[in-house]
């Protein structure tokens, strides 16, 4: 057990990787010379050279499909987005080309490439720069989407994504990066794909989260008694996990870094109401950033997320009047 | 009547025989001629693009690539994959949709493969292709490999994003790619000339410091020596280029089109220089095949283009669980659920 | 009232905005001199001139940012994506650029433009053709999202789209191109976005629907006495009339042409669940899409999409039942 | 101390005194070394690009277009929002996240903008106003205005899809636009030559027939001479071109880079050339000033943006209520619900 930053463990998993299968490659914008503009790629070129740690030109179309093409031919590449919203010029890529090729090869193709993308609010790089946009991969047959909330997911998860034969989509909280945590290496910090974490058990009620919403809602749950499941993975996502823990508490709350509408939490919330309505003691909901982008001004930006004195409060209503509360902008009369 | 070969790897040797590439080229144009019937008629569903006029190029990548090479192309791509050894009954099978097809009948015109033979799967969106080849050369070249990448695209896609990144990386990293714009006069219903402000497009190549060359695409020999020099650039580890292979695309954009708008005479004058004559009088004039073995190569063809039609539309479709085959889901995760 | 098929009512469309508003200009690839892939722009070259319907290079970042320049410039520019897919190379200019435009010039910058797009499945496009896609442009603050379910939808929404100050994405049922209706044209005909339709009263079940499900939705529910509602606007999304329904029939099924993990009817069924828990009478649930491709092969194509037989099927027994049903493959076994 | 002007137009009028141009390009320079200090020391969260060694360009786009025109530029856009005429108070109100911002604090400093001096909102997506510039311009082309957009993009960005696929549309319609590729030798922390295969980038303009032009991006005049030439073509109807103006990076990418990449030396070389001092000295050669006059100017700017940065700091953040304002939303729509 080590204690490292969430980005260390991200540079851990990739050297794990590439020590242990010579097809692993990297490529992204300022990756290699400069140890990546997030320092999640720190010293790998000098380990293992620049033919497998590329520096790209900013063409996120030309090395996202130059890593599918890798991945055909028998490579792993990892891409890394820099800011998830620059995908924005090369979805194409990821969602109609590496996510169908195995479905349209027959079976023969496969594209093991992972992109890394950072995600999410909290460091003053303004709208543009500030979305988590699941929503993007999201209704993605054949598409892995997963998401670290601490050293030990970052490392564990990016691992899976790379032993994994399809494409992986990795949504990096940048608010973590410099997070600490023990970390486990090696084959037993591995976390599987599609497995949720139970963070902290309880049984009044469930809190679903995602990322950098995780630890939200850990010292939101403080002091109740509440369960706190890390999705880790959010597609396929780990029913099992969150319908056994509904199915105990009969509460569900969705803790999400998205808008109120278009979020991937109604994707909980809609499940988890076809599969165990009569199971309910009360009606699951979400709590979520406002229909409004991510604005810069730090007092604006911090509210932006749902904050953790909110979350408890929104929660604590909840359990107590078996309602769901209103959000704060409505609360506040606040509406876009 | 000769019998096609039934593996690709084969058909693609047979191609040694300069009399095979006749054949090559001749069922290709007879392929498509009736694949253009079936949809006419509502045999088949969906949309199709056909490539009569562009033979040369399909059949000069077969000859000039080693089988263990690499192509990425488009949507318009029998062609290339008759060419490349895909027997015709599996193209035809994908194309109608058949358990035969190279994908079992859930790919469908635009989505042909076979790795035996290196064709990826043939590309749906406008350029895609360009930046995936780059990225199958990447693979050779960080191994160490000298295997060669061909991107083909269509003149249309030259005005693409993904098209411009894809050479722009490929010279940075001298990747052993080459890419090939089959310039065919016409993207969709667009004459190249109203969305291209120039004429050559291989001047496009200087923007990437890389050599640029166009070719009379009509001319097998032609299209084969050109390509031939630019694949052993790369081989040799000296580096990407693009080659414009001039051809005329014969048949409308895809299924339904008539090419109402080409101007009065285009057509002929291309079709006075169709690639398939071309051949021919080249063959009859080196000595290398009588008109007589000619025709009968030609009806030999049409025979076994007519029994593969026969054959396929005999084939059933699929049934339901192919839906399901081939979607990556990792172990761990739990099957999906109820609704 | 005319009749008139789909694609001629979004001609008659354009055509009516183009004439009263002369900022109204078209771009697209082969949309002018051939009248559009679709023939959803034929004539409109001929009486409104080469400066106003622009064929453009396939170019869909260029011609999809011009668009956003020349909105900012004061003009109502609409574009058409022939096929969705296609947006996943210049997604930026939509959801990053020009919907964000108006919030980061301080509301001195407006994008009034339309990107129109063909989607969905039922043509025989293959599986990159063939898709909805409304993930891709969900969860955007700022951009209106609407579908037409037939010919008086397609001549309203297009027209109240064109007529909107901000940026909003017209997802245009392919299959439906060649449907016809009666059209009411003018200022009467103009449907307000925003605002869903009921096709059908009914008080046992609310039906939504969406586009091309619409249809499908109506003739399963001829003999049940089902509350059919075409969503029309995805977001935002009616909620005043789908939650009056439900408060009405207590139940609420979501028909949806998209896979089951990701789709937007997740959003319909958290949304009611969380507003109307107490009023229910049954666990909502959505019929979707497999989570798979969509396949080529015509017999696999009709079954990917909910048929009519199918909807009636699950409609009939979650009311007998009080259950939600179990989807035909996971009935038939199959799983991707 | 001169008073700064109130308004954007104004500060932009204001020009047309040689004087002033020196006043403003030391305006920037001061400016962004403010910023970097601010940043520097934590006093403002997040990010930002700063412009020193770029003056001339900024000050050069302020004097060559009209107040009508148009400009599209990048997150590095601190310095064309001061030269097109913004108040300093307006930019570092954004930049600083408070009310008196551009646009009242919830954008920062990758989002500038000010209509009535033809900014358009400064872009943080690497390429994305290179196809803007060009619908603006398609905008005054279509209403028969004789109005020009002018795309302002760094040298990393002429690798990207955007770029190729703005000027090929430009190219085909005559836009009357001009684009600009700052060449300040950087892309983050990659040397241009590390990303792209060609020295001359100004070279990719004949990919699109389109004239291309490098210029000495130092020299205000040389910069002002040439842009002059592409606007007034523009302007004329004759279409678009490419102009690469050569300038220098001489700060780190962003707030927290010290350019430790740079090989040495190569920083000295540029500041030799500093757009300022080559300024200063070409006035004081034309007898327009004396020195003391020029420093006079240097003090009472750097006065001024004292005077700036203390009043910003003393204004307030917005409230909550700004987060939900100018958010398009249809009028008919529900109001957005509960949860
Ligand atoms: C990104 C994208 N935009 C548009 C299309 C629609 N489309 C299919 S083929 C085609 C024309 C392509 O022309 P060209 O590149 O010359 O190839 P050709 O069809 O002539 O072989 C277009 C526009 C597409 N498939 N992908
Ligand atoms: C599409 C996209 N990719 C990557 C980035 C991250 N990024 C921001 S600035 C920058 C470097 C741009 O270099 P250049 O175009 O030379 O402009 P400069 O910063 O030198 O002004 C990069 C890669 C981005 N903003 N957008
Ligand atoms: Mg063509
Ligand atoms: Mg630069």
């Amino acid at each position: 057990m080590t204690r490292m930053r969430v980005r260390q463990a991200i540079v851990a998993a990739l050297a794990d990787e590439m020590r242990a299968d010579e097809t692993v490659m990297l490529m992204g914008e300022d990756i290699a010379a400069a140890g990546g503009p997030f320092k999640t790629s720190e010293g790998l070129l000098d380990e293992f050279g620049p033919l497998r740690v590329r520096d790209t030109p900013i063409s996120e179309m030309g090395f996202t499909g130059a890593a599918v093409g890798a991945a055909c031919m028998g490579m792993r590449p990892v891409v890394e987005i820099m800011f998830m919203e620059f995908l924005g010029v090369a979805l194409d890529m990821v969602v109609t080309e590496a996510a169908k090729f195995h479905y349209l090869s027959g079976g023969r193709v496969s594209v093991p490439m992972v992109v890394r993308a950072s995600v999410g609010s909290g460091g003053g790089f303004g709208m543009q720069h500030s979305q988590t946009l699941e929503n993007w991969v999201a209704a993605t047959p054949g598409l892995v989407v997963a998401t670290p909330s601490d050293a030990q997911a970052a490392y564990g998860l990016t691992r899976a994504a790379i032993q994994h034969d399809g494409p992986v989509v990795m949504l990096e909280p940048r608010a973590l990066y410099a997070e600490r945590g023990d970390v486990v290496r090696g084959a037993d910090g591995i976390l599987p794909l599609g497995k949720a974490r139970v963070m902290r058990p309880g049984s009044n009620v469930t809190i679903v989260a995602l990322g950098q919403t995780v630890r939200v809602a850990l010292a939101a749950a403080e002091e109740l008694d509440a369960e706190v499941i890390d999705l880790a993975t959010l597609y396929p996502w780990d029913q099992t996990t969150v319908l056994g823990s509904v199915r105990k508490t009969g509460r569900l709350v969705v803790v999400e870094e998205a808008p109120q509408s278009g979020g991937w939490g109604h994707e909980i919330v809609s499940t988890v109401t076809s599969q165990l309505f009569s199971a309910l003691h009360a009606a699951p909901f979400r709590i979520t950033c406002p229909d409004a982008p991510v604005p810069y001004s730090p007092s604006l930006e911090s509210r932006h997320l749902p904050t953790t004195e909110y979350v408890r409060r929104q929660v604590t209503d909840y359990l107590r009047t078996g309602q769901v509360p209103a959000p704060w902008w409505l609360e506040e009369g606040l509406t876009a | 009547m000769t019998m096609t070969p039934l593996h690709s790897r084969e058909r693609r040797a047979a191609l040694s025989d300069p009399l095979e590439t006749y054949r090559r080229m001749n069922e290709i144009r007879i392929f498509e001629d009736q694949i253009a019937g079936l949809f006419a008629e509502g045999l088949v569903h969906g949309t199709t693009h056909t490539c009569q006029g562009q033979e040369a190029l399909d059949v000069a990548l077969a000859t000039t690539l080693r089988v263990d090479d690499v192509v990425t192309c488009t949507y318009r791509g029998h062609g290339i994959a008759l060419a490349l050894g895909m027997t015709p009954d599996s193209v035809l099978g994908e194309i109608m949709g058949r358990v035969s097809g190279c994908i079992g009948g859930v790919g469908g015109s635009m989505h042909l493969s076979d790795l035996d033979v290196g064709l990826l799967p043939t590309f749906a969106i406008v350029g895609a292709g360009v930046p995936v080849a780059a990225g199958a050369a990447l693979a050779f070249q960080t191994r160490g490999e000298d295997r060669v990448a061909v991107s083909v695209c269509g003149d249309g896609a030259t005005n693409i994003g993904a098209f411009h990144e894809g050479l722009n990386l490929a010279a940075i990293w001298k990747l052993p790619v080459v890419f090939v714009v089959d310039n065919n006069v016409y993207g969709e219903y667009s004459r190249i000339d109203t969305t291209t402000p120039i004429t050559d497009l291989s001047a496009r190549a200087a923007s990437y410091a890389m050599p640029g060359e166009s070719v009379d695409g009509m001319d097998l020999d032609a299209v084969s020596e050109a390509l031939g020099r630019h694949v052993a650039r790369a081989r040799a580890g000296e580096g990407p280029s693009l080659l414009e292979v001039r051809t005329y695309r014969f048949a409308g954009h895809s299924r339904a089109d008539q090419a109402a708008y080409r101007p009065a005479g285009e057509l002929d004058a291309w079709k006075s220089r169709d690639p398939l004559t071309l051949r021919r009088s080249a063959l009859i004039d080196a000595g290398t095949a009588t008109a007589d073995q000619l025709d009968e190569i030609e009806q030999s063809v049409r025979d076994a283009i007519a029994d593969v039609v026969e054959r396929t539309s005999a084939t059933p479709e699929p049934d339901a669980s192919a839906m399901f085959r081939n979607v990556w889901t990792p172990a761990a995760a739990s099957p999906p659920g109820q609704p």
